[in-house]
């Protein structure tokens, strides 16, 4: 959580020095949701996870380095090739995958994957998240349906922070628990408080283990905050300040140290040195991303099929 | 204020002429109404909306759940109640999560069930903006293919609000798209007339007359070709330029009229080429103006790729000034 | 009830003479939902519903003429001049309209109806229909939001007939009850016997009741079976004989006459007579449908937009 | 049984042939399923998979619920584990409810993220069955201006098995549209080879040779096209008749080649005319052949309109064998 606030601290510093081209998305406050809900994973079962705009920390957590990050955000020759932004990149061998823009639409291609565990009879998991917001979208429901249908190895993350952009969750549903969703599918839901990482951990973990039992899919509200705006141009006038100070009292990663402090399993000394380690390692990652080359023009024709060149300048082909 | 400020400050943005088209549309005709995602008192992602929720109140300027099918189907039941929806796309690549309800409901409804569902569908498309694969895109192709949609794209201040307003007073369904780098662009202020008036559908604009070649465009394009024939004009080629504004159904009027004096085109877009819009132009010139082409129509338009994001790509991806110079000096040596 | 399903045994004997194009849709011992719902509505407040292919005895209750049906089935020059199929039309004036073919995207459509209601302050309900199968379609989800959310006159019905063509519910969804969904949208969820045409006349009355009182959309599940394969062609060899038989006994047309000779509402005599009236005007009906024109050809080219003309032969066009 | 008889039974349907490539690359690819509708025990609306789940089990052929982007997207998802799904809309105009699945996630996969996402989607198309508005679409329009997806449309039994075969096969995705018109009609019965073999995608067929003009083509327009010819011949006019098979990419080389030899060409497509596959086609003729055009490119092609119900109105919407005939005599007497 600490890596995913300070990468994300780090991009503001970029953006503010027009290093970043294009939006910052922020997941200030909810960090707790994608960092313990992806390391609830078991790589090694093989086990997928499809993050989406607010889970930079899964992708943290699954592997996807700062340095990857960065380039994506300054349209580097990084993991697409400049091809796409943020966080939209993935890394399959290491069990996660990059997000389409368009909400809902990863939750049937998750089942997808969940699907092809399946038919291996292999122990993988497919986790996919959602917003409050994405959650209306036709493949949600379409996706969830399958996977229950199907009895899909499949977990789905609702990520409910109170927001949808400019629209608070009261216009987005009529629920005030989003687990009731599973409701409708013959599936088992449970809500989770989004800020405590262990909690979100847990939860997930138990989803796992259901679905490797073939018992099939889980959905997880998970109940947090979106402590910035939709992106960085947002102000988030819209969002009432105590809302924000309530919040920010139960930011997860002031809470998870706590709970490491006074269980004694790490110290404030442990956290300043990871603080420290964390830093540098950023600027580390932040020069490799400035020296890597922004990507070349004409390698935009290259790969819409396999190994193939798209057509340039039809105009210059002789007619004849 | 001296003169010159006040005249500066009547001047309104692209943007701004369309925020104007809705205002006064809604201010006119009760029966129209907003709907879409953060419209209401966010004034949507790119504020085109603005105010209007302060002044028409949440029942005229709708906001929505994430949910582009509902939100045109909502919009088509309406119109059958007697209202004028305006859909907004937050951008219009999302369009694409309601193409069914578009193609299929919408499109088809008069001509099966007798009555019209008139209604506008509007959003920010076009790349340019470093927005990658999904917030660049241009489908006007997607839907050309779908009898019963009107597809509208101006390139100025003035076409926007006239055409958005005879969109909204049109009888059958138009699909209204804004080229989001035009939105705030300072090239398009321009002042605008202060009594009512309309852009008909279906008409171009000649934006620049020329002698030796046709450059057939819309949207932001249109900029891209008026800086083309400017430099054109320095080695001598006289470039037409024509804005469809409406890209279904095209001015084939317009664009014969003047192929017929040029006897040679170029049609010009920032979709990708293969099944864009541009075979649709290119073969009707072929069809209707054979006899006067002294040389092949050329298409000049994006890379059969997704729109990539970093800049090197994306400028390498779509049409530059260059390459309309390039392919317009190679049609008049033809 | 009786005479939807003797518009359909007629449709199966003008079939066999080959006289119907296309497919036949059967309703028959589900025409309880249809009508039993239709009834419920008020047309004077302006109620408008939305049948879909297994809800004839909606059109007719709506006031959809056997005449139409019969035009319709036979291609004729008849509601929608030829252009569409079967129970494909709607006449808005009589507070009813057509549906396509793609399953759920009326509901969006119906939504837009009632919030043409709310908007207008005017007391009218959007009763839109939808089958087990059809209600695992994306529009289904978006639609049922929206109109939670929006709080509006909405209603819609699920007919549960056991199979979405050879699909078993049990393969459509993990649910038992389909009201089970209402809990997804925080709104009222009912189940009802399909086969009892007053217990849905009384569901969909309370829904429209709750509609007009501004407390928005109601979920109402009817239970009922299909008795005839999705269409002709299918024989449905793929249900249990013993279904067919279990679900014949609740045959809803038997059970309502039964209960109207049992309470004196009816006599037996009273029920032939209907009988026998239904076949004179059937007939009148069907020799109306077979003496209206096919519609002419060259007709294809008019009405896309409002007044216009298709172009036609562009080839034959002088080249100038 | 006498040897005609046998060799009677071993001809097989266009559906058949279908079927049969299904059945062997399920049985040379374990990877190899099927996702879709009804498909199971029922064998599928057509019975296009009949036999299939007997054969192979249900977890090769597997049901689902009506969920067209589900299935897309399932299908995408799996094809990222390493297997080939093949994926049938019941009826193709299903696709639409599924065209952001398709257009954005699938198409762009690669190019985005570097790695192809192998599938097939196949289903029954086209009219002349009085499916009406919704059960007689012609989508290759819709997704040819999306980068990414290829477009496979047989006509003849061969084909059918050969491409969906090389479709399978194929690294990328591929849509594989049926006309439900060339199911089971008994010209297309034939004898196919009982050795594997492949059509390659991209690759026309020249399906009668003529030096007057050229017919290009696709599905069940063939036919017409072929019966066109006929008469043309017997007006003494020569007519070439090329089908595509492969939409997207199409062969321009084989397009090229004829019209340079015939110096007209018409193009042939069941779809609506305005913003069809037709344009695409015509402007590249256009485009690198324009020197050895004698008369303009002619486009027959269906009625801008949704697919009418009543056999008069179907017929009158469709390209009919007299109006290729009509045309083509038109261009020959340019
Ligand atoms: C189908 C679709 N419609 C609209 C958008 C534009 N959009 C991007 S993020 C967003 C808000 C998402 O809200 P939520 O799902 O709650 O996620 P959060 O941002 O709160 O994490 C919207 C409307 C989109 N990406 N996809
Ligand atoms: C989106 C969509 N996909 C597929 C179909 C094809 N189809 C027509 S009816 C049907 C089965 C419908 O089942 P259900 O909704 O349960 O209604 P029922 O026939 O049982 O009344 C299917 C799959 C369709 N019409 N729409
Ligand atoms: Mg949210
Ligand atoms: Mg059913």
């Amino acid at each position: 959580m600490r890596l995913t606030r300070m990468v994300e601290e780090k991009l503001g510093i970029l953006s503010t020095q027009g290093k970043v081209i294009g939006s910052l998305y922020r997941s200030m406050g909810q960090e707790g949701t994608a960092v313990g809900s992806a390391f609830a994973l078991e790589p090694e079962m093989g086990d997928v996870a499809a993050p989406i705009l607010r889970d930079l920390g899964a992708v943290l957590t699954m592997g996807g380095t700062p340095t990857e990050v960065f380039q994506q955000y300054m349209a580097k020759n990084g993991p697409t090739r400049g091809r796409e932004l943020n966080i939209h990149f993935g890394a399959p061998e290491r069990n996660f995958i990059g997000p389409v823009s368009m909400l809902g639409e990863m939750i049937p291609l998750m089942c997808g994957i969940a699907l092809g565990f399946k038919m291996r009879k292999q122990p993988g998991v497919a986790l996919c998240y959602i917003g409050d917001g994405g959650s209306s979208t036709g493949p949600t429901h379409e996706g969830l349906n399958l996977a229950a249908v199907l009895d899909l190895p499949f977990i789905l993350i609702i990520e409910n922070n109170g927001y949808a952009y400019s629209t608070p969750t009261e216009r987005q549903s009529r629920l005030t628990r989003f687990s009731d969703r599973a409701l409708a599918y013959g599936i088992p839901g449970v809500t989770v408080d989004g800020n405590d990482v262990v909690a979100v951990w847990e939860a997930t973990r138990e989803a796992a283990d259901r679905a490797r039992r073939g018992e099939g899919p889980t959905l997880i509200e998970s109940v947090t905050f979106r402590m910035k705006g939709h992106a960085q141009h947002d102000n988030q006038a819209y969002v009432p300040i105590e809302d924000i100070e309530e919040w920010g009292a139960k930011d997860p990663i002031v809470r998870h140290e706590r709970l490491l402090l006074e269980t004694g399993m790490a110290s404030l000394g442990d956290i300043d040195a990871m603080v420290s380690d964390i830093h540098a390692a950023l600027d580390v990652a932040v020069a490799e991303a400035e020296a890597t080359p922004m990507p070349e023009g004409s390698t935009a024709l290259l790969d819409v099929f396999e190994n193939s060149v798209a057509e340039r300048k039809p105009w210059l082909a002789p007619i004849s | 204020m001296t003169a010159e400020v006040h005249e500066q400050a009547r001047q309104v943005t692209f943007l701004e002429a369309i925020r104007e088209a809705l205002r006064e549309e809604m201010t006119r005709d009760e029966k129209v109404f907003l709907i879409g995602e953060d419209i209401g008192s966010y004034g949507g992602a790119f504020k085109v909306t603005e105010g209007l929720h302060a002044e028409f109140g949440a029942d005229r300027v709708i906001d929505t759940p994430i949910s582009e099918a509902a939100i045109i189907g909502a919009a088509a039941g309406a119109a059958m109640m007697g209202f004028k929806p305006v859909a907004e796309m937050q951008f219009i690549d999302f369009i694409s999560c309601a193409f069914d309800q578009l193609t299929n409901v919408v499109s088809k409804w008069r001509y099966r069930m007798g009555f019209g569902v008139p209604m506008v569908v509007r959003g920010p498309c076009g790349g340019g903006v470093r927005g990658g694969p999904f917030h660049s895109g241009n489908p006007e192709a997607f839907f050309a293919n779908s009898a019963g949609l009107k597809i509208v794209e101006p390139s100025t201040a003035y076409d926007a609000k006239g055409l958005l307003k005879a969109a909204i007073r049109d009888p059958d369904p138009v699909l209204f798209f804004e080229h989001k780098y035009l939105y705030r662009l300072p090239r398009l202020r321009e002042t605008l007339p202060d009594e009512d008036y309309i852009v008909p559908i279906g008409k171009a604009s000649v934006r620049r007359e020329g002698s030796d070649v046709t450059i057939i465009t819309f949207g932001a394009m249109v900029y891209r070709a008026l800086d083309a024939a400017d430099k054109l004009a320095e080695a001598g080629i006289s470039a037409e330029v024509i804005d469809l504004r409406t890209i279904v159904p095209f001015d084939v009027e317009t664009v014969l009229a003047s192929v017929k004096k040029t006897n040679r085109a170029i049609v010009l877009h920032e979709a990708s080429r293969t099944g864009g819009f541009g075979g649709e132009i290119s073969a009707t010139i072929t069809e209707k103006a054979f006899e006067w082409l002294e040389a092949p129509i050329i298409r000049v338009a994006s890379l059969d790729t997704p729109v990539p994001y970093s800049p090197p790509l994306e400028d390498f991806y779509m049409p530059q000034v260059d390459d309309i110079v390039e392919a317009a000096t190679r049609l008049s040596a033809y």
